[in-house]
């Protein structure tokens, strides 16, 4: 069987399967559909410094092969998942990765300096792409200043493996990625949600309480293989791609297009268990392709 | 225990151009199921279809292992779900939600919004059981709207009123004559169906003084507490998943304006 | 039955309905199918100063709810459309509107000059969003100054309307409108199509033979209609629509997030008719909805 | 002429676990259709297969207006419509593309690949009539990818070979012993199959002075020249339509390395 094992920064994976951050809540949701111990690991919801009650019902639109959502980081702030949460979810055996949002600079610096001091957590993924805030959020990750700015601010207060989740919403990802790999990223991971609508035609309403909203899925990935390949190809620390994976294939192409781990995301709405099946997937993959080394795909087009 | 499982198409009841019960068979014993569970069905062969729908249960055979859907097209899901083969394999996620909370005793009154009465044939079952005597108002548009009065009237009278007055009283459920005798001692009032008629069967509710649960059918991405998309906003102003913490809300706990 | 006429600049279409280019070739091809006669409006394929062979096959993809391609702007260059191509088309009882393209500016004010001279022709479409061509074609549509430039250059030498068509591969499509409409722009058409990779994984090959081209069809409409929607509130010339439409309320979608008119793609692929199916369901859709004038639903939302 | 019209599903041939012929019926009268033309499919009630798809007409029926496909599963698409329900309807846009030239006078030999048989049973009956004497050769890897042999010997000899030897003779089609015989006065070689073998076909004409046509089987958007995806480049270095100038070129004009 191929060695499945992949390294994001000081992070070790036993595989690069994760879940994608708010798409899997805190991995407890999935208990009785798999066993999430056997995951790469798990990029947990959006945390903010305190509560946040996210955006108004309705946040959630069906698309051709897709769906919007304005969740909005609903959660009970990083206090609480320190305290409360982390604790459960830490015994599962696979390594937790917090996702750090924030409106201000001062924001993530305070949810990352937190997060600094728990053991047993490796990594943290700094979210300056979510489209579903008023402030802050994508505000961060479409403008090169704001990305460099808040990429340094964490670097200084977090000492572990800082990966920074890219914005789709910019007509030049790879040099975003090049800036935030120069103000101390460990690793990128990219795509987050692109921007989008859906009407109401009958009632002549949009769809979302806040109009717009974040678009995922299969829909979007011929997108995000494109910018992982582009973002491959312009920085020299791991890429980590999502956007639309469904199936172990997808997960392939995005390996091949560069990323050394994956997220999957929507699709575990419509299979809970879908993680595991990509993980035996990928190692029926190798077998077939004679792969002994998983990282020999990693921008392994030919 | 929620769970995957993977269902057959056992048959269908049509009930009106626009209406059915299917039927699903599983090889695999069925978990207990509470009135007011739901499941996520996955629209099998049409990716057009992209995410699960949810459908309250309708009914169950424990010993043949079949569950009853109740379905009213309005969309593409629904539709598709509509004309699937017998024997074609369906996969849910269920059970799902919370349930309904049954008074130490009756009577009680049901009031459903057409496709509502879905998840009130079960509760019927188990107000029986417990026997908590129950009255059900079914109401609609018109008497299309209606269903299966028939088999809902072994489990307490039943009372129907439709908006054209083609089927029992004319008029909005809310005023129905079953709501105005005031010396009807109601310990509970349940409603399911379109939200204005919920929120005014709930200020009913609470101008009688009347405990009240309304079943809530927001729109749905998992429907097991992942994607935080489902949410209703509670007295306290939280927002909490109507897929985990509901779809049953006593609606004193809702921050609805009524 | 409703007033559908919408007019753009000085072009009067008598339906909102046209087809988009590159997706209705000249025409010429849908005939057998229907009759181009009844639409509003006709965007012929993309010209060129000169002939241009395109990209090698394979040029196209399929993907969820769309399709990349990678055509490259094949066509027998301007002087042939005028000379052999409009003589025939222009006898279609319909607006033709030439797609305008160039390497550099220098090539787009050749074939505007060209096509000013051209009786009976009362509109073009500047095409700065190409993504298949190496130079020129999308590089003027992400870049602010160089959009400003070809607008600008454009303008002086084209005194009917002019339509600048815009790339949706940036981080903000209102700025760029914005910008298009400053520098003399009569009204702007968007999207053109997204940046996407496809990837063989059983190869481990790209399978375009550029590698990346754009992808189009009813996977991109939530992003197309945000981008509308945008670029409607910013600027105050008129939108013309287009992303992923298949049908007439996909057609109302875009009318209400400020479309004057739409465009329609990819579905001519797979239902060469659509476009009058589309202009008989805006028809029902205003009987349905009481609206006496089409464009009152133009930014119509509630 | 080319249109777009509703046929619906008579019946299907399986001829082995990946590959059948299905009958398309349709209640209107069926336009004249050449050896070689197309029709582009759109696979019904699947919108994850969203654009048509391109086959062969592999026979017709002007009298019962009942058209033959042979499609051979390779993916989506091709499974879909291969489990389509008796009646349902099914939307065809044809016939598309060229066809075949034909000799004042034969014999000619037809070379196919697997499942590039397709286009040659129409042009096996349209040579008979002409009383052009045909050869055919049919290739594949194992004797699974050889079908119909006896339809076809209605329409001129059949030679097999297979790769693997378990059909015909062992080995590719261009070492078949009927191409090595320099007396046979073949007039034109039709192919259709795998690029490198129609290449190889190709390169053996080109060797003896044969004319060669072969049908391209290019991946299609439309089918009939509105979106310049189909390209093959000409020996002149121009890139034409496949589904409008072809699927069926004269080798001689295509830009091949052989
Ligand atoms: C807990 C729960 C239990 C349910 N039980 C039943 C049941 O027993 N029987 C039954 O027939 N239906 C039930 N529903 C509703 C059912 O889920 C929807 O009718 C179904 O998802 C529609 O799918 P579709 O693809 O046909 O329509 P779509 O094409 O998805 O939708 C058609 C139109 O309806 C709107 N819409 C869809 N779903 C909702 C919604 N939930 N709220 C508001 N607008 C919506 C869409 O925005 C769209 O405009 C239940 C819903 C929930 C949440
Ligand atoms: C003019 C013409 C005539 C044809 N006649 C027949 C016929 O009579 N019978 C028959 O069985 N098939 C025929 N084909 C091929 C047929 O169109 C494809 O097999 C079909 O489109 C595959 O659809 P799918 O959804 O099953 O596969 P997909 O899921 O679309 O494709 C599966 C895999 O095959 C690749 N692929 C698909 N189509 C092609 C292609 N054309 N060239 C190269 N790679 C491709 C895809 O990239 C993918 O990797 C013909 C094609 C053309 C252009
Ligand atoms: C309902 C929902 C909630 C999400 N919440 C977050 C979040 O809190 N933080 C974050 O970085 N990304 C969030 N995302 C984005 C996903 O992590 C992922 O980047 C995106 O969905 C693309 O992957 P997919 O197409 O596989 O879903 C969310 C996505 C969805 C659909
Ligand atoms: C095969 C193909 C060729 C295209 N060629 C052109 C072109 O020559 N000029 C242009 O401005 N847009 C071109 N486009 C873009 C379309 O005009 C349109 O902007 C895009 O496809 C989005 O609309 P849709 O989703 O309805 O297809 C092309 C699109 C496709 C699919
Ligand atoms: S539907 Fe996903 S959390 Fe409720
Ligand atoms: S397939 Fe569209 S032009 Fe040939």
């Amino acid at each position: 069987m191929a060695d499945l094992n992949v390294t994001i920064g000081d992070l070790k994976l036993k595989n690069p399967v994760t879940t994608a951050s708010g798409t899997f809540a805190y991995g407890e949701e999935f208990k009785e559909f798999m066993d999430p111990g056997k995951l790469g690991g798990i990029f947990v919801k959006g945390l903010t410094l305190h509560n946040r009650e996210g955006n108004p019902y309705p946040r959630m639109a069906e698309t051709a092969s897709g769906m919007l959502n304005s969740v909005g980081l609903q959660n009970k702030g990083v206090d609480h998942f320190i305290e409360e949460i982390f604790p459960r979810i830490k015994q599962f055996n696979t390594q937790i990765i917090a996702n750090v949002n924030g409106s201000t600079i001062e924001d993530y610096i305070r949810v990352a300096e937190k997060l600094n001091g728990l053991g047993e957590m490796h990594a943290i993924e700094l979210n300056i792409s979510c489209p579903n805030v008023k402030e802050g959020g994508m505000a961060f990750g479409i403008n090169p200043r704001s990305a460099r700015e808040a990429t340094e601010a964490v670097r200084k207060v977090y000492n572990k493996t800082l990966i920074v989740k890219l914005s789709p919403n910019v007509t030049d990802i790879a040099g975003m990625a090049r800036i935030v790999e120069d103000a101390g990223a460990d690793a990128v991971s990219l795509v987050n949600t692109f921007l989008g609508m859906a009407i109401d035609a009958e009632i002549r309403h949009p769809i979302l309480s806040t109009v717009t909203g974040g678009l995922s899925g299969p829909c979007i990935k011929p997108l995000a293989l494109r910018m992982v390949y582009d973002v491959y190809k312009a920085v020299s620390i791991p890429v980590i791609g999502m956007g639309g994976i469904m199936n172990a294939i997808d997960a392939i192409e995005f390996m091949l297009a560069g990323a050394t781990a994956i997220q999957i995301g929507t699709a575990n709405f419509t299979d809970p268990s879908v993680s595991l099946k990509v993980i035996d997937g990928i190692t029926d993959y190798c077998k077939r392709h004679g792969v002994e080394n998983i990282v020999e795909l990693v921008g392994g087009l030919e | 225990m929620k769970r995957i499982q993977d269902f057959k198409v056992a048959g269908y009841t049509w009930l009106n151009r626009d209406s059915y019960l299917i039927e699903l068979e599983s090889e695999q014993d069925l978990p207990g199921i509470a009135p007011g569970n739901f499941a996520e069905i996955k629209v099998p062969g049409n990716p057009g279809v992209f995410l699960r729908r949810p459908f309250s249960i309708f009914d169950v055979d424990y010993d043949y292992r079949v569950l009853s859907i109740f379905i009213k097209i309005i969309g593409e899901g629904t539709r598709a779900l509509g004309s699937l083969n017998q024997g074609q394999p369906v996969s849910l996620i269920y059970p799902l939600g919370n349930t309904f909370s049954i008074p130490e005793k009756g009577p009680v009154l049901i009031i459903a919004g057409g496709s509502g009465m879905a998840p009130f044939l079960l509760l019927g079952k188990k107000l029986k059981e417990r026997s908590v005597n129950a009255t059900y108002l079914l109401g609609g548009r018109t008497s299309e709207d209606l269903h299966m009065i028939e088999t809902f009237s072994d489990y307490g009278q039943v009372f129907a009123s439709t908006e054209d007055g083609s089927a029992g009283t004319q008029g909005v459920v809310t005023d129905h004559e079953v709501l105005k005798d005031k010396t009807l001692p109601f310990r509970m009032i349940y409603t399911c169906g379109p939200d204005p008629m919920m929120k005014a069967v709930a200020r009913l509710a609470r101008q009688r003084n009347i405990p009240c649960e309304a079943s809530l059918e927001h729109m749905m991405a998992c429907g097991f507490g992942a994607c935080l998309c489902c949410v209703t906003e509670t007295a306290e102003g939280k927002n909490v998943c109507v897929c985990t913490e509901g779809p049953v809300f006593n609606v004193k706990n809702l921050a609805w304006q009524i």
